[in-house]
Formats: C-alpha cells, sequence, structure tokens
C-alpha cells in the first residue's frame, strides 16, 4: 500500500503492511519515506495487581531506541503514545485488563515520533480492539529561514551513538519542531508536542498545514482497512 | 461521515442506514463493532457508531455488525470454546480460554458429575466447552454439559493437535458459505472442534494426516471460498502421494 | 465531613460542574485566575543557586550544586544541566513511594525540553577548557506539596535558582592540569531567555481552567501546557485527550502570554 | 502475564510424531525454516528471519576509555531485549526473563569470546581512547529459535556495520571524520561465528533442527553449537535435561558446520549485493522496500520464500574437509549444561564415504539410526589435549 506524493512541500510516501508479527495480537510496521517504525499491541491482557483499574483498561506503552539503553526521553515518548492510546481506544469496554503496546525505532529520517504513533495506530486497528476513532500524526519542521516543512526528510546528527547522556529531544536541522496529531472523526488536534522556539503564527500555519495533510493518513488508513478486509 | 453496509467502515463513523429502513421495523440489532453513546455529550449520541475497523454488514432484518480482523477472545455468552485446564481448586477448573482471564469451570458442570464422582481432568487438558456467563466485571464462566444436563460434544478432548489462529479463520471455517470442512471429510475421515475463541483441534488414525489437516485449515485463512478445492486438492494429493 | 465534602467525595465531576457553570472555581477563583505565586530566591545558603516556589499551596525548591567534570567528546565544549525532580510520597499520594518513579522521569525531560527549547542556557558558557574542563550543574528540585501545576511551579523554580546562580573563578592550568578555584570573585551565567509554563486543563469539553487543582486535574479531559518567552511561543504540549477547538487553543495562547508578563514582572522586582 | 500453559496434546503430538519423524509444520528432522535478511539504510541495521520468527538487529559505537586490563582493545557489548512484542507473556525491565539472559550469554560467548571480532583495530590511543561497540538486538516474533535468528542478524549487523574513520595526531590528540570527509571504516571480522539449534528428544536420541515455539516447550533438552565456516565450534551450550550422547554432538556438531557455512556464504552474498547498490549511489530504501515488495513473510504457513537455504546437503562435508584447518585447541564434552567457553574444536568426516552420507541427517534423527551407522566419523582434536583425540563412531 503506497501513497506517493512529491516532495514539494508534501508528505513522504507512506508505506505499511499489517499483520506481520505472529504472536501479536495486532502488529503494523510502517515506513515514512526514510523512517520506519514497527508496533505491536496485545489485549486485553491479564493485568498485574498493581496497575488494575475497576473501571477501565490499564494501557502499557513500550517505546525502545533503535540503539542504546531506553532513557528519560524514551520515556517521554512512551507517556505521549499512553494518553494517545487511552483516548482513541475505548478502554472503559475492558476493565480490569491491560493492553500492551510496544513500538520499536527501525530507521530515524525524521518524524520519528509522528512514524510511531501512526504505526500504533495501525497496530490497534489490526487487533481488533474498539476505537473511538483514528489518530494520525504528522510532523512539521521550522527550518532557520522561516520555512515550513510538512513531513521532511533528513538524517539526525549522532543517530548511531548509545550514550546515555540527557539531550534535548531537539533535533539539530531545523529550529523549530512540531508534532500534532489528529483524530479522525472531527479532525480537531488531539495531541501536540514541540522543539524549538517559533511564534504564534508560526505555530497555527503549521498547524493548519499539517491538519490539511492529515487526510492523506486517514485516507491511507482508509485503504489499508479496505486491503486487509478483504485479505483477511 | 456515514458508513455503508457492504463497505469497509472505520471507528467514529455513524450508522445511517436505519433511517432508510420501512418504518414497520424499527428495532436495530447492533453487534460487534457498533456502539451507542460511546462519546458522552456528543451531539450525534442517538445515531450508532462504529468502533471497530473492518467491513459493515448487516444480516435481516436489521442486524448490523462490522466483519473485523481479530486474534485475542473477548468472552461472550453462548460461545463454544476450547479452553485448557491451568489449575485446579476445591470445587473449579480454571481454564484458559484465550481471553483476559482464566475462566471458571465447576467440576459440576458435567454429565453426571455429582460431589463425590468428580471428572478426571488435569492440568494441561483440553475441554471443549460453552460460555454460560460473559461479563466484563466478572470472570467468564464455563459449562460442559448442555440445558437439559446431557454432554452433547462438549466435554475433554483427547489426543489430536490444538492449534491457535485468527478468530476469523475460525468464523470461516464454521461458515455454511465455505465448503473446506465438507470437502475435506469426502477426502479422508477426521474430527475437528472449532472453539470461535482462536482454537482449532483436529484429530485423525494417522499423525501425518492430523498434520496435514492443520496445514490446510491454516491455508484456508488466505484463500477465498470458491477456491477451497484447490487447497483441498492439494491435501489429497499431499496425502495419497498421487497427483 | 461535611455536607459539602461528602458531595465533592461521592461526585467529584458533578461538584466541580456546579461551580464551573457559574464561572467560578471551588477555592473561588475565575475559570482563568491563577493562584498567588510566591518566589524566594537564594533560600539555601550552601547551593550555588536555589529558589523556593509556591503557588497556592503546590511548593517546589530547587538548589544548584556545581560540580567541575570533563564533558562529552561529542561535545567538548559543552557543560551540562541535570534537573532531577523529586515526586515522591510526601507531597501527593499519587506518587509510589520507592524507587524513581516514571513521573519524574517524565517531568525531568518535560523540565529538560522547556529549559532548551527556549535557548535559555548556552551550554558553551559553563565551559571552562575546551574539551578538559566544564561544569555540571546538577538542579535538583524537590516537590514539598503537589495541589497541581507541578511542572509550571517546578520551571519557574529551576528558572529562578538558575538566574540566582553564582558560580566561583575557576582557573584551570593546560599544561599542570591544575585547577585553581577562586571563590572570592563569583558570577552569575547570563539567560538568554526566560521560558514560562502555563498549566491548563479542560473540563467537560467546554471550559477551560488554568492552574487546575490536583482535584481539578484528576477529572480533567485533558491538558495543554504552554511554555512562552519573549511572545514567542517554545514549548507545547498537549498528551491526548479530548480535542480542542482552534479558538480554544488561541484564547489559551493568550492567556499564557498574559501569564509570562506577570511572571517576569515578578522576577524583575527580585533580581532588580 | 503468565505464558499460555502448554497443553497434554500439544506435547504428546509433538512427541509422537517426532519419533515418526515428523514435525507440526511438515519440515524433516533436519531441515531450517526459511531465512531472509533486510539491511536498512543505515550501517549495521538489519532484520533476520528466520520462518516467523523476526528479529532487529542494530550496531553502534561510541568512544570511551578502555578497561585497565586490556588497554589496547576496543569492547564490544551485547544486548538482547525480548518484550511483550516477541510474545505477550514477555516483558521487558528488571528482572530478565531466564531465557533473555540465556541467549545474551550464548552470544557473548559466540562473538565475544571467539575472539571474531578484532578489538584491537577498534583502539585509537592506547589506554585512553578506544572504540565500544554494542549490539543491540530487539526480537520482534518469537516463533522458536531465537537463538539462531540472534546470532545471524547480530554476525550480519556486525559485518554491515562501519564506523566512522579517526587519524590520531600524535600528543594524544585524535580527528574523528565525518562521513563526508572520510569514508566510514568496516569492522574487523576473523570469521563468522554461526548459531545452530537442535531441540533434543526421545532421552536425548533424536536432535531436531531449528525448532519451533511448540517443539522448544516440548523438548527435553536444547543443544546450541555455534560454528563458523572454518568448521570451528565456537561456543557449545545444552540447556535442559537430557542424557546424551556424544556420538549424537559430533553428528549434530557436523550437521552444524554445514549449515553455518551456508549461512555465511548467504550472509556474504547478501552483504555483497548491498556494498554493489550502496557502490552505485542507490542507498536501499531500508525497510520500505522490503514492506513494498511484500517480502517479510506474514505468517509461517505462507509460501513467501525470501532467500531460501536448502537443508544441509551433506555432499559438502567431504570436500570441505580439504580446506578445514586444524586448531589447536582442546574439547571437553561434559553432560548436562555443557559449556565449552571460547575453545575451538574441528570437525571432519574421511572423504572416501562421501555418498553413503547423503542419507546421514535423515538416518540420525530416526531412532533406528543409533543402532546402524554406516558412516565412520573422526574427530581431529590436539594431540597435546588430555582428552580423548579421536573418537570413533561405531
Amino acid at each position: 500500500m503506497e501513497i506517493d506524493e512529491d516532495r514539494n512541500n508534501k508528505m513522504r510516501a507512506i508505506a505499511s503492511e499489517l499483520n506481520i508479527l505472529t504472536r501479536s495480537d495486532g502488529s503494523a510496521i510502517i515506513t515514512q519515506g526514510g523512517s520506519c517504525c514497527i508496533a505491536s499491541v496485545n489485549g486485553p491482557l491479564e493485568v498485574s495487581p498493581a496497575n488494575i483499574d475497576m473501571n477501565k483498561a490499564y494501557v502499557e506503552v513500550i517505546y525502545r531506541p533503535k540503539c542504546g539503553l531506553p532513557g528519560v526521553n524514551e520515556r517521554y515518548k512512551e507517556k505521549i503514545v499512553k494518553s494517545l492510546c487511552e483516548t482513541c481506544i475505548i478502554t472503559q469496554l475492558y476493565p480490569r485488563t491491560q493492553i500492551t503496546v510496544q513500538a520499536q525505532e527501525m530507521d530515524d529520517h525524521g518524524g520519528l515520533l509522528a512514524c510511531a504513533i501512526n504505526a500504533v495506530n495501525l497496530a490497534i486497528m489490526n487487533s481488533g480492539l474498539e476505537m473511538k476513532f483514528h489518530m494520525a500524526a504528522i510532523h512539521c519542521g521550522l527550518d532557520s529561514d522561516d520555512n515550513l516543512n510538512i513531513d521532511p526528510e533528513y538524517v539526525p546528527k549522532a543517530n548511531l551513538t548509545f550514550s546515555r547522556i540527557q539531550r534535548s529531544s531537539r533535533s539539530q536541522n531545523f529550529k523549530g519542531n512540531f508534532t500534532f496529531v489528529f483524530d479522525s472523526t472531527k479532525k480537531s488536534l488531539i495531541g501536540v508536542n514541540t522543539d524549538g522556539k517559533f511564534t504564534i503564527q508560526q505555530y497555527n500555519e503549521a498547524q493548519k498545514l499539517c491538519k490539511d495533510a492529515s487526510r492523506k493518513i486517514f485516507d491511507f488508513y482508509r485503504e489499508m482497512v479496505k486491503k486487509y478486509a478483504t485479505v483477511l | 461521515m456515514a458508513a455503508c453496509v457492504g463497505n469497509s467502515c472505520i471507528p467514529g463513523e455513524t450508522l445511517q442506514e436505519e433511517r432508510q429502513e420501512s418504518s414497520d421495523i424499527r428495532k436495530v440489532v447492533l453487534g460487534d463493532g457498533l456502539r451507542c453513546n460511546i462519546v458522552a455529550s456528543s451531539e450525534e449520541h442517538s445515531l450508532p457508531v462504529i468502533t471497530k475497523n473492518g467491513i459493515l454488514r448487516r444480516r435481516k432484518p436489521n442486524i448490523y455488525y462490522v466483519d473485523s480482523y481479530q486474534k485475542r477472545y473477548i468472552p461472550s455468552k453462548n460461545d463454544s470454546v476450547i479452553g485448557i485446564v491451568t489449575t485446579k481448586t476445591l470445587d473449579f477448573f480454571w481454564v484458559d480460554i484465550n481471553a483476559s482471564e482464566p475462566a471458571a469451570l465447576s467440576y459440576l458442570a458435567f454429565e453426571g458429575a455429582t460431589k463425590k464422582n468428580r471428572p478426571e481432568i488435569n492440568v494441561g487438558d483440553l475441554v471443549f466447552c460453552k460460555v454460560v456467563l460473559a461479563h466484563p466485571d466478572l470472570e467468564p464462566e464455563l459449562v460442559c454439559v448442555d440445558s437439559t444436563g446431557k454432554k452433547g460434544n462438549l466435554g475433554q478432548l483427547n489426543d489430536g493437535i490444538m492449534f491457535s489462529c485468527s478468530i476469523n479463520l475460525v468464523r470461516k471455517v464454521l461458515n455454511e458459505k465455505c465448503r473446506l470442512l465438507h470437502l475435506l471429510s469426502k477426502e479422508t475421515p477426521f474430527e475437528l472442534v472449532a472453539g470461535i475463541n482462536g482454537r482449532i483441534w483436529v484429530n485423525s488414525n494417522s499423525l501425518r494426516k492430523t498434520i496435514l489437516l492443520r496445514d490446510t485449515i491454516l491455508k484456508a485463512e488466505h484463500t477465498p471460498y470458491e477456491e477451497m478445492s484447490n487447497i483441498v486438492n492439494d491435501f489429497a494429493t499431499e496425502l495419497t502421494g498421487i497427483p | 465531613m461535611s455536607q459539602e465534602e461528602l458531595y465533592k467525595t461521592i461526585n467529584p465531576v458533578k461538584y466541580l460542574r456546579n461551580f464551573v457553570e457559574k464561572s467560578l472555581r471551588p477555592d473561588g477563583r475565575d475559570l482563568l485566575e491563577f493562584r498567588p505565586t510566591i518566589i524566594n530566591k537564594d533560600s539555601i545558603a550552601t547551593a550555588e543557586g536555589s529558589a523556593i516556589i509556591k503557588l497556592g499551596t503546590t511548593t517546589v525548591i530547587c538548589g544548584i550544586k556545581a560540580e567541575l567534570a570533563e564533558p562529552d567528546s561529542s561535545e567538548p565544549s559543552n557543560g551540562f544541566i541535570v534537573p532531577n525532580i523529586e515526586l515522591t510520597k510526601l507531597c501527593s499520594p499519587k506518587y509510589r513511594a520507592i524507587g524513581v518513579s516514571l513521573d519524574s522521569q517524565i517531568m525531568n525531560q518535560t523540565l529538560y525540553n522547556i529549559l532548551f527549547n527556549s535557548g535559555c542556557v548556552d551550554l558553551t558558557e559553563l565551559c571552562i577548557a575546551k574539551g578538559k574542563l566544564v561544569w555540571v550543574l546538577y538542579c535538583d528540585l524537590v516537590c514539598l506539596d503537589d495541589d497541581g501545576s507541578v511542572l509550571d511551579v517546578a520551571s519557574l523554580a529551576l528558572i529562578t535558582a538558575l538566574k540566582s546562580l553564582k558560580l566561583p573563578k575557576v582557573n584551570y592550568d593546560l599544561d599542570t592540569k591544575v585547577i585553581k578555584v577562586d571563590d572570592t570573585i563569583k558570577k552569575g551565567i547570563n539567560l538568554k531567555a526566560l521560558p514560562v509554563t502555563t498549566t491548563f486543563i479542560t473540563f467537560e469539553q467546554k471550559y477551560l481552567l488554568a492552574d487546575p487543582t490536583s482535584d481539578e486535574e484528576s477529572i480533567a479531559d485533558t491538558f495543554v501546557t504552554i511554555a512562552t518567552c519573549d511572545g514567542q511561543l517554545s514549548y507545547i504540549y498537549q498528551p491526548g485527550g479530548n480535542s480542542l477547538a482552534s479558538e480554544q487553543f488561541e484564547s489559551l495562547i493568550k492567556q499564557a502570554g498574559k501569564r509570562e508578563k506577570y511572571i517576569i514582572s515578578l522576577l524583575e522586582n527580585i533580581f532588580e | 502475564m503468565r505464558e499460555t500453559i502448554l497443553s497434554n496434546n500439544e506435547k504428546s503430538f509433538v512427541e509422537k510424531s517426532i519419533l515418526e519423524g515428523l514435525r507440526v509444520d511438515k519440515r524433516n528432522l533436519n531441515e531450517f525454516r526459511n531465512l531472509g535478511l533486510f539491511f536498512g539504510q543505515d550501517v549495521g541495521s538489519v532484520i533476520c528471519t528466520l520462518g516467523a520468527t523476526k528479529v532487529f538487529a542494530q550496531v553502534s559505537c561510541e568512544l570511551s576509555s578502555p578497561r585497565t586490563s586490556r588497554p589496547n582493545e576496543g569492547t564490544i557489548f551485547i544486548n538482547v531485549e525480548m518484550g511483550p512484542m516477541a510474545a505477550p507473556h514477555l516483558e521487558v525491565g528488571f528482572p530478565l526473563s531466564d531465557s533473555c539472559i540465556q541467549i545474551n550469554r550464548i552470544l557473548e560467548r559466540t562473538l565475544r569470546e571467539s575472539r571474531c571480532v578484532d578489538l584491537e583495530s577498534l583502539c585509537i590511543i592506547a589506554e585512553e581512547k578506544v572504540w565500544n561497540l554494542r549490539v543491540d538486538i530487539a526480537v520482534l516474533n518469537h516463533e522458536g529459535n531465537v537463538m539462531d535468528c540472534s546470532c545471524i542478524a547480530a554476525v550480519a549487523a556486525l559485518a554491515h556495520f562501519k564506523r566512522p574513520d579517526v587519524t590520531t595526531t600524535g600528543d594524544g590528540e585524535f580527528i574523528i571524520h565525518s562521513p563526508a570527509e572520510k569514508d566510514l571504516v568496516p569492522i574487523v571480522l576473523h570469521h563468522y561465528p554461526i548459531c545452530v539449534t537442535y531441540a533434543l528428544f526421545d532421552d536425548g536420541k533424536i536432535p531436531v533442527a531449528d525448532p519451533t515455539a511448540l517443539e522448544e516447550r516440548v523438548s527435553e533438552a536444547s543443544l546450541v553449537l555455534a560454528v563458523n565456516s572454518y568448521k570451528e565450534l565456537c561456543c557449545m551450550n545444552l540447556t535442559g535435561v537430557s542424557l546424551t550422547s556424544p556420538h549424537l554432538i559430533l553428528r549434530c556438531s557436523e550437521m552444524a558446520a554445514e549449515r553455518s557455512r551456508r549461512i555465511v556464504e548467504f550472509i556474504k552474498s547478501i552483504l555483497e549485493e548491498d556494498e554493489a547498490q550502496r557502490a552505485k549511489g542507490n542507498l536501499p530504501k531500508g525497510f520500505a522496500e522490503s514492506i513494498a515488495l511484500s517480502n517479510l513473510p506474514s505468517n509461517f504457513h505462507n509460501e513467501e520464500i525470501v532467500e531460501k537455504i536448502e537443508q544441509p546437503e551433506i555432499v559438502g562435508i567431504a570436500e570441505s574437509s580439504s580446506h578445514g584447518e586444524t586448531s589447536d585447541d582442546e574439547v571437553k564434552i561434559i553432560d548436562d549444561n555443557t559449556v565449552t567457553s571460547g575453545k575451538w574444536i574441528e570437525v571432519t568426516s574421511e572423504d572416501e564415504d562421501s555418498s553413503s552420507d547423503e542419507e546421514m541427517p535423515e538416518q540420525t534423527n530416526t531412532r533406528t539410526s543409533q543402532d546402524a551407522p554406516k558412516t565412520e566419523k573422526k574427530l581431529h582434536s590436539n594431540e597435546s589435549s588430555e582428552e580423548e583425540k579421536t573418537i570413533v563412531l561405531k
């Protein structure tokens, strides 16, 4: 499944495959340009007594970097993915259970958090858990000339070191980075994370651009549903 | 956004078809993947909302459901499931049924079982049983007898092999349109039990045949209905060695 | 337990709804009003920089301990700033008692992001001899009382403590590798920007509440954290939850800008 | 979450069918599942698939001070992680699961203690700065034999990896060149050790190659042999409770040697292809490409073959005995939980019976083979060793 667009401020090509892992209840691998991420969802499973919630499912998210031990930055991303999962899965339907989500980075060529969120969404879709809506994450970079780049492709510096020094999640290539997450029903913003410094206008413009671009991802999701509904 | 019967649907879409229905049948039955009022205080709350990904289907007169892919089992009443006995306690067997928690199977829920005369089932044995209690807030409960106290075809499964598969495959195998089992039975005699919890048990008079049966059934997952005869032919060829 | 408390325990959502419907909050504030802010700098004599911030009853103390270390070979002229917040049972029963909690790890990364996104500190300023010796600033934050909006208070405590930082002069002899610390001359570091963090919650989708208390946080639909500096935005974070309309978002950004001006004026008063 | 209990039916079915020489997935007892290798865009990143088992490996490097005990050597660290993605019952974080620790330890012995990586070439300034290599292995799908799969992934990733070039300026200073300034330098590998796992059944009489997750759970013991393409044994590990005969271990090691030779060839051919593509300037699209081609096999019962490795043909052994090199280490064969620590043993066979050898793998795996092995095998090992030097199989 592929959507290809010319590079002029358009999204990178997206490709994805569902149900690639036999042991997980739901799994997906997605590539957006050069960035690649794999995600698996298991659940509802038995929950440990420490995390039991009588009213809804407990969502556990594990985010793994491609090399080195996971650090605080990964914890931070886990938190974002976790609250997004709690938003899109109807967790109230699965009380006293646990839903485990794991995302693994494979290739980093920019916008990896967005890529991971989209992978998780596809994996949830594949797992058959009931959802309120789909979510689409889009990355946008603000370069030094104040131009906004939707879903840009770049190779981050020092991506093959495993150092445990705390770094800002900010990439060196852009002075500002935005990751927006939209829902599929109202196309409204359900999550945002930014790095760097920018003006209010730049923020609003980035949000508008990403909102328009999110349609592409929702179309892609629908294509995936169509494709797999007939194949499986 | 509205979803149409027979088309793919994604969560968050609403079911609007019911409005066009003739007025004499007002009742609509919502099956798997459709819910009302999932979002509190939403203005569209009167319309059912899709919650699963797949194809929206309708069965006469007014039953709607979403045909979606799933591997993990969520217990539902009256389902026939294959379970593995994990522990024995004073009054219950605890049975793993591929759900989020083990299900309880009473010692008395067997044909002719009394306090004195307990069924001889050990940890690790397979049982084919029916779900009689399924509620998200309670542990599921199983029985190995029907409503008349008869065993029927429920009970322990001996020998053979049990394998896990997607719930869709089980549905497919059990579907009337799927002639797989029918065609297979013409080739060779065998026993098969399909648990809707994503487990299938097969047995036959030879190990090799059982292995081939398992393989053929797993292959059926990606085979359209009309091509079932092909994989059955392959099975027959492999079994007899004669093309 | 009074009738009111009982009501609040039984149905906290309805309790709060009854208030906000009348544009009021249980503690008497308006929906977008902040609790009184108290800033105290140089509270710890032994630390190189310190501050105590109170926002209502939420209290965070920050102490900065400076140490000398060798820099990382990939960034030889950069010093280190290591924020570390302690969120224990001491401040709120919602935290687990043992070990480094997940919440504090996440908050550490958030504080780090807020600090560096704004370009507040230039790490090269902490360099003494390139590739040989740099300052490491251990910023230890302790939350004494968590009654909501801890992140706002913690980031303000961190910024205030950094602003009050006084580092002794250090001479490093490249040949003999001798380190001489001159305690008589002390110098602060130059903060290029002062990011101010403001947290908002939405309640029942319609209502926007600034500076939530922990009771309000526990029944919020979603959180929005906005950091502003010099009229620009340096950090926006919403981790899921219910969506916000763009008008709502814009009004929040405006509020955050107002809050920034107020906090900056407070800081200017203290440090004049 | 606990692992789903193994049903008695599955257990007895697998045991019975193994005795008849059958396997649940229709393979022969000595047949391996299809192997696939896909390289990512970054150097040293690879996905290895063995049937439905999938593993992702990434090598990374960093500068640091060397260990005081070996001041002129770099270090290599291996980390295998199996989380809920691999199988729902697995958990991440501490304490590590036993199986995870075991795979980690065997890989460390295979890759580090066999000294296959030239660690001295990773030294920049003795006693001051060396490269530290780190191999991160994430198990994506656990359908059995994660051991072999991770080992192949690790070796392929190491062979694929390139580090930045460094120039020393003499006075203890050095410059790290960016890829733009100077080409990246590959890691020097002396040999490629490959783990080959056999699950043992029927009181240690029947070895089953490349066990699936179900077979692993039913088997009595598992025998891991790490052999390089020179037929040198780099690591041996026997876990479980089974009384295995030395004959069987020898037989297995011979089959493992053949398997290893083929895998090394396969890795090298794929590496060459990748190298050629990169030289042409076609940076591989990475995993995107493999997805676009639907190359990642999705179900193990799907017949999607990536690069098939046939089951070992024993013909190879006779000819390869000529270029097998003699090694000078000892072999220790102990029973349960045997460990040979970084010592090499050479396994060769006599030339004359190459024709009858062809029947061998099937034979060894049936019960009858115990009584009538047709071939005569010799194990050459070090003359100075106190252990038995030559074992004649009868």
